[in-house]
């Protein structure tokens, strides 16, 4: 029987704003089988790096989480002390970060960037830190790994920094690891090799949490996928049910935008209008006034995660129809 | 299904989420000045508090003559050196006037020795440097240079050297207030220009084919804007404590023009007969400097690009 | 084929790098464009392609090399005699939020090229012709008077492409255009820009690292690396049959947004590009390229036809 | 590395020259034969002009200029017209005194600064914080020789725990040295606290915190390290305006110092006493800034490795 690394259940996150509170987080719930890659979609400002950063305890200041659960392998993450949480990052659950440019401190040498997490959470004697860590940059695939520990983070390049980053997110062997576009900020045949590269991060006892804008890397990567929009799941399904069948009108809209630019159809798709802003969002479903088939109840009714095949959730009205 | 539907005047109407994702995560929205100061007041009551202090000083000094009983040279010897009373709120000095009215005439002195030297060096430390920074060149390193000269003497000495070739009085310490203060405003506005320079919108206004000068004037200055307002209220209060250390070591304004930081030297030989000769103004010149430097904090925590993240 | 519109000769241009060294952003490039086409400029970031859109258009000088417009030779000459080609030049920018000074409104904005140009008679004029060019690009007339901040990313966009072609130009160099837009906002602009081409017939140079964009928006494509132009042709072409290593690994690179056919099966590009201040010897691209030989180490290829494209390789269509 | 310190080195003799030659100048061309104004109105006219053919007076500008940059370059500044005595031996004497002083004052300034700069950064609007910048807020707006003066009467006048003046033992360094850190103090911790917080904002930041570094870990092994750089350029900033207020603080509590000097030159009307003084002291202030860009380079990974 398979069993979930990560279970979230109606989170909800809120931004206190002059406008008043925004939520871009809105009760969302999600899991992570062992053995799995899951990915959560959407454009930006979806919330999905949000939901990232809620499970890693560093949403920043004034957001903060007020409803929902967060379990890691059982345990309630929104319980801990921000002590226990400290020993949880790192060791159990790890973030690879969207920008390898920024993301590594300029003054500190890449090997003692990540020999750190080792001296955090491990016992390892001082003396074998450094072969633990030139090891687990061979495994990620970086050249010279004895030279490399000695290098700043500036002397490198980018997809060597996303290389470290990596390293030093899977070298405790986390339970779950979540990478944030991880290829977003890197060229088109670096990502190819950090794609490949991630495909073997996943064990059997083991999740990772893909969150991405490109559907390309989402088809690459995920076996199980979560739609996002204006901070709320609008469809989650198995990846390929979603790509063959997707249902919910943004999910079509988003895969047709991509699929008219790869067939070079004479116009392109695209969806109308803009995201709504998050401190304006309709009472009901957030997609209806871009969407053709949006009727009156759709702007004053929020539809619920209809369940149309299995494992395959739609959060529409239009679906509920289509079931009766 | 979804073809080519971007012009729909109904979707131009729904504000934006992307704005409002940049609002959440405290990346410094660009807003209208009025705006920006809206947002300092609700957030920043010091900086408020600070405006209404620096109010009424100013009233204090235009009001002067009427705001008190006495004159502010009448002697009264019998009155020497009295502690602070009903009759003389602060006391009075070593000739027996009355310490609050030559506080508040004093305060004309000190506030104009804060305000005009700032101003004039805003105007003559932002004209170079945005000549310095936009000309590039020998322009440019000819300026940088002599504002590295000024930079480099220690700035209490650089205004006693000068002070002494121009000797005292009032509008010599404005001019070596102003001397000591442009090359940092060239300084920061010449950084600010460069930066400018290079942003995309100044691009593709040469890309236009607008001309050098209308550049200089409709995109590079008016963005200098909110950092020129910051450095005038951060330089008002160090103009007003250079002038009061020049005028203790006597050689700022002269009598019988009274500033504080000359009350304080008068005062000094009587530090420990009658503190308050030098305490009250000494309380004043902080007082007043406190509230410029609240409202320049308060300024720039909302108006500098740079900082905007906080 | 359509007259030639612009034309750029051995083009090279370095930037300093610190410690006396240089950068070689743009290394003898020589590159032409048609009237009315639209030659989308591919490669990855650092590659030089911005640097070239720039040299092309003059709001970069080039080191050494000639540019031709319309047969005119416009290299090497004053800025003022420059000046009456800057009208037909004109660019769109990467980002829409740096690229629109945060304290005009978008009248000011869109009317800053007819002021410069002195192409309207009057303000009422001038505001006129402001109003069409934003029901051009799909900006609502009612929106005059606003600010760039009270705009999505997309809408700035527009405006920005008002700008540009407020003059009529014959070319507009497109840099990056779309890659700050979300996938639904980039389609409605690329939209835009095919309309804007099929009404108003000027050309485009269209930069971009991404390769399906380009693909869609291109008749002619020139794939860059490391300063250098790698292959040139037709856009089908190029996709279909590319001569050069380079273009058919970076082809192979783009992730296919379908899961069915997400099992790796493709060889992929070792490491990473090598740093632009110190050049290899021979074809930049032989420390990555599996099939390099001795020539390759040495000599520098020439761009010479190769199948239906022109690439630069000893080897062309190798694999 | 060693280029850059070259390019410096050679940058900052031309400002020392470009120095040299303003106030020379500014100095030169006060209205009146200094030499009549030294000797008061009722000396000889010949031995007013004797004492100006002897010190050079008579000369072109640009000659006394020559004479006087090849004369300090010997350390010879010329002698004093109201102490009698080379200018070099009484700067000898009196830089001690000022170097101690402002020495002191920086290790005051410096350590202040950067425990309350942390400390405010550390809980951002928490109680520490407010109540740190506020007394930081206040140590720069408050004219020297108002705390010099302040001091004095506390702990001098009437605690009588301190000296009111003089320096013979460390014991009368104390006050003078927190009178003049003071000022300092607020600048430096005011700019650790903002570098902190931008520093806070950075994605590596997120990475530590990431790792599971604590809060203070994340404060002290990250963020402090890369917020060193700015602040030891404004710490060498600092020194400049330390010997600016040590010119108050030495007349406050009468230490025989440079600034003292200076004040004294000017009462005197002493020419040769001012110029070696404020020259020396732009000296030390720009020896300060050299040191400065050089640990800066040291301790910036981005520029020390290349070459």
């Amino acid at each position: 029987m398979e069993h979930n690394i990560l279970e979230i259940d109606h989170l909800h996150v809120v931004f206190p704003s002059s406008k008043g509170e925004t939520s871009p987080v809105n009760d969302v719930s999600l899991r992570v089988p062992a053995g799995k890659t899951v990915g959560i979609v959407g454009e930006s400002g979806c919330g999905k790096s949000m939901t990232a950063r809620a499970v890693m305890g560093l949403i920043h200041a004034p957001g903060r989480i007020t409803e929902g659960e967060i379990r890691l392998c059982g345990r309630d993450l929104r319980k801990l002390s921000e002590k226990e949480y400290c020993s949880l990052r790192g060791s159990e659950v790890s973030m690879i970060f969207q920008e390898p440019m920024t993301s590594l401190n300029p003054v500190m040498k890449a090997g003692h960037q990540v020999e750190e997490v080792l001296r955090l959470h491990t016992d390892i004697p001082e003396s074998e830190l450094k072969q633990r860590v030139i090891d687990i940059f061979r495994a990620v695939g970086i050249t010279e790994p004895e030279k490399r520990y000695n290098c700043y983070p500036h002397e490198l390049s980018g997809g060597l920094r996303q290389r470290v980053i990596i390293a030093m997110a899977m070298i405790c062997r986390p339970r779950l690891m979540i990478a944030d576009e991880p290829t977003t900020a890197l060229d088109v045949t670096v990502q190819a090799q950090i794609l490949r590269l991630m495909k073997d991060l996943v064990s059997d006892d083991t999740g990772l949490l893909v969150i991405s804008h490109d559907l390309g890397v989402i088809a690459k990567l995920c076996d199980y996928v979560y739609v996002m929009y204006a901070g709320r799941i609008v469809e989650e399904s198995d990846i390929f049910t979603l790509f063959d069948d997707p249902q919910h009108p943004y999910t079509k809209g988003l895969m047709d935008a991509v699929g008219s630019l790869r067939r070079d159809a004479e116009v392109l798709s695209t969806i109308p209008g803009v995201v709504p802003s998050l401190a304006h969002l309709p009472a009901g479903c957030s997609f209806c006034l871009r969407c053709e088939n949006g009727s009156d109840r759709c702007e004053k009714e929020l539809p619920g995660l209809i369940q149309t095949g299995p494992g395959h959730k739609v959060r529409c009205h239009l679906m509920k129809e289509a079931g009766q | 299904m979804f073809q080519g539907k971007h012009s729909d005047s109904r979707i131009q109407k729904i504000p934006d989420a992307e704005q409002d994702i940049r609002l959440l995560s405290q990346l410094g929205e660009e807003q209208t000045l009025g705006k920006k100061l809206g947002r300092m007041a609700k957030e920043n009551p010091l900086a408020v508090i600070s405006a209404a202090v620096i109010l009424v000083l100013i009233l204090g000094a235009v009001f002067a003559p009427v705001l008190t009983p006495y004159s502010y040279t009448g002697m009264d010897l019998r009155n020497r050196l009295a502690a602070p009373s009903a009759a003389h709120l602060f006391g009075t000095d070593e000739g027996g006037r009355d310490i609050l009215t030559r506080l508040l005439y004093g305060s004309r002195i000190s506030l104009l020795t804060g305000v005009v030297p700032a101003l004039l060096s805003l105007v003559l430390g932002t004209a170079l440097g945005i000549l310095s920074g936009f000309a590039g060149g020998k322009t440019d390193s000819l300026i940088m240079r002599l504002a590295d000269i000024m930079l480099a003497i220690p700035s209490m000495l650089l205004a006693m050297v000068i002070m002494y070739t121009l000797g005292g009085g009032l509008g010599n310490v404005f001019l070596t207030l102003t001397l000591v203060n442009w090359a940092g405003v060239a300084r920061i506005i010449r950084s600010e220009t460069l930066k400018l320079k290079n942003t995309e919108y100044v691009e593709a206004a040469r890309v236009i084919g607008v001309s050098k000068s209308r550049i200089m004037l409709r995109h590079i200055l008016p963005n200098c804007v909110p950092t020129m307002i910051v450095l005038f209220t951060l330089n008002i209060p160090s103009s007003i404590l250079t002038e009061s250390s020049l005028s203790f070591l006597g050689l700022g304004v002269q009598a019988p023009d009274a500033s504080w930081g000359l009350m304080i030297n008068a005062g000094r030989q009587y530090l420990y007969t009658a503190p308050w000769l030098c305490f009250v103004p000494g309380i004043a010149i902080m007082v007043t400097v406190l509230a410029f430097n609240f409202l320049g904090d308060g300024l720039r925590d909302v108006l500098d690009p740079h900082q905007n993240r906080e | 084929m359509n007259r030639l519109l612009l034309e750029g000769k051995n083009l090279s241009r370095d930037f300093p790098a610190g410690h006396g060294r240089k950068l070689h952003a743009v290394t003898d490039i020589s590159l032409r464009i048609y009237e009315g086409e639209t030659l989308g400029l591919v490669g990855e970031s650092g590659c030089g392609k911005s640097t070239l859109g720039r040299l092309l258009i003059r709001m970069l000088e080039p080191d050494s090399g000639k540019l031709y417009y319309r047969g005119n030779a416009v290299s090497g000459i004053s800025e003022k005699d420059f000046h009456p080609y800057r009208r037909d030049l004109q660019m769109i920018f990467q980002d829409p939020y740096a690229s629109l000074n945060p304290r005009m409104t978008v009248r000011d904005l869109i009317a800053e090229p007819l002021e410069a140009w002195h192409v309207c008679g009057s303000r009422e004029e001038t505001t006129k012709k402001v109003l069409r060019l934003m029901e051009a690009v799909g900006v609502p007339g009612e929106f005059l008077m606003r600010y760039p901040h009270q705009f999505s990313g997309g809408q700035r966009q527009r405006i920005g492409i008002a700008r540009a072609i407020a003059l009529d130009p014959a070319l507009i160099v497109c840099d990056e255009p779309v890659s700050a837009l979300d996938v639904s906002v980039q389609n409605q602009i690329l939209n835009l820009l095919n309309e804007l081409q099929k009404n108003r017939g000027m050309s485009y140079l269209f930069i971009s690292h991404d390769l399906s964009v380009v693909h869609h928006i291109a008749d002619r494509v020139a794939v860059m690396f490391l300063g250098k132009i790698m292959e040139t042709g037709y856009v089908k072409d190029i996709y279909e049959s590319p001569q050069h290593p380079y273009t058919r690994f970076l082809l192979n690179a783009v992730p296919v947004p379908d899961p069915h056919r997400r099992e790796d099966t493709v060889e992929l590009l070792k490491g990473e590009p090598p740093s632009p201040v110190d050049l290899p010897k021979g074809c930049v691209f032989h420390t990555r390229c599996p099939y390099a030989t001795e020539q390759c180490r040495n000599e520098v290829p020439a761009m010479r036809p190769a199948g239906r494209t022109e690439a630069a390789c000893h080897y062309p269509g190798v694999s | 590395m060693i280029r850059n310190i070259c390019r410096r080195l050679g940058e900052s003799v031309i400002v020392l020259l470009g120095v040299a030659l303003m106030i020379f100048v500014m100095l030169r061309i006060v209205p009146g034969n200094p030499v009549a104004t030294m000797m008061g109105e009722h000396a000889d006219l010949a031995v007013i002009e004797r004492m100006t053919a002897e010190l050079g007076l008579d000369q072109p500008v640009y000659i006394q200029f020559i004479r006087y940059i090849t004369g300090a370059l010997k350390g010879d500044f010329g002698t004093s017209y109201s102490l009698g005595k080379p200018v070099s031996f009484l700067m000898g004497t009196a830089f001690g005194n000022t170097l101690k002083l402002a020495l002191f004052a920086a290790l005051f300034a410096w350590a202040l600064g950067i425990a309350c700069g942390i400390s405010a950064a550390a809980r951002k609007n928490g109680l520490a914080d407010h109540l740190f910048m506020g007394v930081s807020l206040m140590g720069v707006s408050m004219p020297i020789f108002m705390v010099a003066m302040l001091l004095q009467y506390v702990f001098a006048y009437h605690l009588h725990w301190l000296p009111i003046s003089g320096i013979n033992d460390w014991r009368g360094f104390l006050l003078p040295a927190v009178a003049l850190g003071w000022n300092s103090a607020g600048s430096i911790s005011r700019l650790v606290r903002s570098t902190l917080l931008d520093i806070l904002q950075e994605d590596y930041i997120d990475t530590a915190r990431g790792k599971g570094r604590t809060q203070a870990g994340v404060l002290i092994f990250h963020a402090f390290r890369n917020a060193l750089l700015p602040v030891i350029t404004m710490m060498a900033l600092q020194f400049s305006s330390l010997l600016s207020g040590a010119v108050i603080t030495e007349t406050v509590f009468s230490i025989n110092g440079i600034g003292r000097l200076a004040v004294q030159a000017i009462a005197g009307r002493d020419i040769p006493l001012l110029e070696g003084t404020a020259l020396f002291t732009t000296l030390v202030v720009i020896l300060g800034n050299l040191a400065a860009d050089c640990l800066y380079d040291i301790l910036d990974p981005r520029i020390r490795k290349e070459v």
